[in-house]
């Protein structure tokens, strides 16, 4: 990277998607369910990556419409599904009756999948979990490998190191050096940036690096693992992001809702996602009002 | 897991209310639990409100002892981590899970068998793993709260072919075969399940044997009914218990807890919301705020 | 541990050295030179407690005192020296001349005692790393195993999880219940708490709950960990608290030159320590005003 | 490592201050450099003054890219931490260095041999590993610098019995036998030691045989006196370069980051304070605050 690169990575979402992922790259996103980027995703689609081969714990919402679109081919990870709301429509269809395509499974616990990137950040091949003994998990991918303790304790599974292409993250608050500072619950993030080949760091606010200095416990990711920064406000919704907007229950759970039928998908998907330019169009079409409630909302609970 | 807003005949709670008032009664004062999204942490919220004040709540999002003022819709809501007494990471969160800090865990699921091992991985009907019949979520983090927590919960409704004498797929182990000392042996380092609470009773397990059996039944339910549901030839226990109505206030609690009724009536109560506004009012309403 | 118990760990400095540090006892302290609990360490000499094994990266004011004043049997760890001032006086006359008592040591690199308080905090037996290799540690230090990777890559060291009896941490906040909060680097603070069997919390401020709930971002140490929360500001001096006092340098030289010889470090034992009935009478010792010079320069850098 | 207050004889500086300029210069803007306390972080600082305003310090106990406004007197010192860009675990800044993210560091030891095997664990003598003549402090972050570093500068007084053939402890790897891939075969990651700066002169490595040569000397130094120093038949470069004289503001900058002269001068100048007070005074003065 050159030195002026090296001190300013400030992006669009568009140059920074179409410079780091491409069709065929495994890719992991940060956040858990909440501060999901999902503007990154929309992006992703609207440049018609395919084939790409997802490390992850719980992503539902990214991998219920990547894999609707089009663009997965291959899943690792814990979870998919609605929680409360119900299964992923897309996900199912994909695995139950191969549509739109086939999606390529491999099951691993949440905690597994963490210690996979925490491995991956750590830059070691493997960690030591004691999930997954005993369970049907283990009978189905041969990576999990019970090993005995050298140090003659009982048997552990070993899984290996998570180092997928690209990781897109999402953080509060970024400078164009690439440092990101996060708040509230903070998933794998930390581990996931530093276990990736290349890293975008999308965030709600970018601010000047003397910011970033007054409060630099909050920093979980340093510069020195980001490639491109981007500037995305409301980058998560529908799903939440600590501190700046709530979750929209509502506009899921009429997602779900439509995503029964493999039209009303597409429908969802032209309206939101192939008839929005950017990002902005799809906060437009959501309705900013909408955006400003959830905003009010957050912050009754939680400010930083 | 969902809720149903069918009331139970004669009464003015429906089976899923009763539910989550029973389970409650699972956590101690001073505990600290972790709890699946719906029923389970309606459950954890009662538990708060009345017997348990100071019970810890944890998220895997990595979200540690929050105040309830809000009903998370996942467990990685901006909700889960508000006025918490520790926001961390995920890894963290199930590094101390397996380092034997949390004492119960309360899990749902598609598939259980009378050892308590729970399929959320894929029921194949005609398919198998790879084409299965329904691909479920997987396990989340629900095979390690099952493998390391101190005991666990498991709340699922009481249906046809969902209690099976063995399950296509063991997501999270219970008591494995139920031979003495299967779990050790597996490696597993929790006490496995405790307790199933049921649309129409619960069961618990027996001590030498492991295997499930009918404990408590609710109102208005037979227990031919149950044994019809379940898989296998299913004990009773000679002091068969029944459920005691859910109090008044219990019932305010519980219907309090989730205001716009989104957890335990489901996509009905969601159309019948005006639209985002009265959610946002409802919420902020409940939280005092 | 009872419901009061678990709601209200408040004790004294005292009282927790007394119920939860015994002779024999294997233990680690907090901080990284900085954030270092000195008070701690001179209640266990105070409290005449031997045969310590403690394990830990570095941690040289705490093991001088501790060597010198005879309460060691066994060090694991990485580093023990004065960086710029020069080497620990203590520690070369127990390994070189066994003066008090010979001192048992095992070489470790600070990463490696990294790794062996992370596979600890894991609860798991054991942790990859790639250092000490080709290096003469591992052929001193037989509990460092090269491994083949299973998965096909190049050979790793393997290092075994620490699991000490009990650690010490000092925090600039906490509550009753046992919520750490700390500022500035945090050294292997969050693994040590939870690859302890017991955990004294010491803080320079007691907080309420509700503070600690409004920056929940910043507690390093959940409640879960602790067993006794006690209360000692200026409780690293000589060394510094971020946000709260600098460092003596001055302090820390004298002490160095005094303890060249065996008679000089028992006088200042004698005056500093001994002399001393609790940690108050440590503080106006040194002087009040000496500290709050550290204070007023400390803050002119760092405030929280 | 200590400095040396005895000035160059005809020099306005002393070894120890021509050591810190002549060191500065192995930085380059933008690495991220994992510095010892002592000579290489006023190396460091220096090199942030001039021609490396953007590169990023790292301390292991966890601070990262700080503005040097303080000089630190040990790694743990809170001044590590003064507007650092990143505040975080020790664990995570070695992670961050076996990962490779940081492009250099600077070392100091008391033993290296000619392949920059450095020992900073014991000196032997008459005695063993297990009661040796000296007890050094060990490791510390030095044997994983050493292992994981882009590149290794290490720093040292040049004396007798520290350059020899043969180190009592390698403590942290330089080019181990010297034979091509040793270091790749023995599994480290880091590209191991570039030079070796002295208090008479800078040594760097032959790329085929990994064995160090002398390549700068100091004003007033001579060939043979170093020689002298050196346990082994020492290799000298065809085209010896001398060492230039640092430029004025760079001894002003210089002594004005170590504002008590406690880094260079030691002991004898800690003595020559009048007191606390006078040592918050100038800190505070050279801070700007």
């Amino acid at each position: 990277m050159s030195d002026s690169a090296r001190g300013n990575k400030l992006m669009t979402l568009k140059e920074a998607i179409g410079t780091h992922v491409k069709s065929g790259s495994s890719i992991t996103f940060g956040g858990f369910i909440g501060r999901d980027c999902l503007a990154a995703v929309h992006e992703i689609i609207r440049q018609g990556i395919r084939d790409l081969a997802v490390i992850d714990d719980s992503k539902t919402d990214v991998m219920d419409l990547l894999v609707g679109a089009g663009c997965v081919r291959r899943w690792e990870g814990a979870y998919l599904g609605y929680g409360a709301i119900g299964l992923a429509n897309n996900i199912r269809r994909a695995v139950e009756k191969g549509m739109p395509f086939p999606l390529e499974v491999e099951d691993w616990s949440n905690a597994a999948v963490s210690m996979r990137f925490l491995a991956g950040g750590l830059n070691v091949p493997f960690m030591a979990v004691r999930s997954m003994l005993g369970s049907d998990i283990m009978k189905y991918n041969s990576r999990v490998k019970v090993m005995e303790d050298p140090y003659g304790g009982p048997p552990v599974a070993l899984v290996p190191a998570a180092r997928p292409d690209v990781a897109v993250i999402h953080a509060q608050r970024a400078d164009v050096m690439g440092n990101g500072q996060v708040w509230g619950f903070t998933g794998n993030d930390e581990n996931k940036a530093r276990a990736a080949g290349r890293v975008i760091l999308t965030c709600e606010e970018l601010v000047p690096t003397e910011q970033i200095r007054r409060r630099g416990n909050m920093t979980l990711i340093p510069f020195y693992c980001v490639d491109a920064v981007v500037h995305v406000p409301y980058g998560c919704y529908p799903q939440s992001c600590y501190g700046y907007y709530a979750y929209d229950v509502l506009f899921c759970g009429d997602y779900h809702e439509k995503t029964k039928t493999r039209e009303g998908f597409l429908e969802w998907l032209d309206h939101y996602v192939h008839g929005c330019k950017d990002h902005m169009e799809y906060c437009a079409r959501v309705g900013w009002d909408r955006l400003m409630s959830l905003a009010r909302l957050e912050r009754q609970f939680n400010r930083i | 897991m969902k809720g149903s807003s069918l009331p139970i005949k004669g009464k003015n709670y429906t089976a899923s209310e009763l539910m989550a008032i029973t389970s409650c009664k699972e956590f101690k004062d001073w505990e600290v639990a972790f709890v699946g999204i719906g029923i389970p942490l309606i459950a954890g919220i009662l538990a708060k409100r009345f017997h348990a004040p100071n019970l810890s709540i944890v998220y895997e999002s990595g979200c540690i002892g929050p105040e309830k003022l809000r009903v998370d819709f996942n467990v990685g809501d901006s909700s889960a981590a508000d006025g918490a007494l520790c926001l961390t990471s995920e890894w963290h969160v199930f590094g101390d899970l397996q380092r034997g800090f949390y004492d119960i865990g309360v899990l749902g699921g598609a598939q259980l068998d009378k050892y308590g091992n729970l399929n959320t991985t894929a029921i194949f009907g005609e398919g198998d793993y790879r084409r299965p019949a329904v691909r479920l979520p997987g396990s989340g983090g629900g095979n390690d709260i099952g493998s390391s927590v101190g005991r666990v919960v498991i709340m699922m409704g009481l249906e046809k072919n969902r209690f099976v004498e063995k399950v296509d797929f063991i997501t999270t182990p219970g008591h494995l075969d139920g031979s003495p000392g299967a779990r050790e042996r597996a490696g597993l380092l929790g006490g496995g399940p405790v307790a199933v609470v049921t649309s129409k009773g619960v069961f618990r397990f027996h001590p030498e044997t492991r295997e499930m059996y009918l404990d408590t039944i609710y109102p208005g339910v037979e227990v031919e009914e149950i044994k019809e549901s379940v898989g296998w030839d299913l004990m009773v226990a000679d002091d068969l218990k029944l459920a005691p109505d859910p109090a008044g206030e219990e019932l305010a609690a519980l219907r309090a807890a989730d205001p716009c009724n989104l957890i335990m009536g489901g996509a009905g109560s969601r159309k019948k919301l005006s639209g985002l506004e009265e959610f946002v009012h409802l919420t902020l309403k409940y939280a005092g705020r």
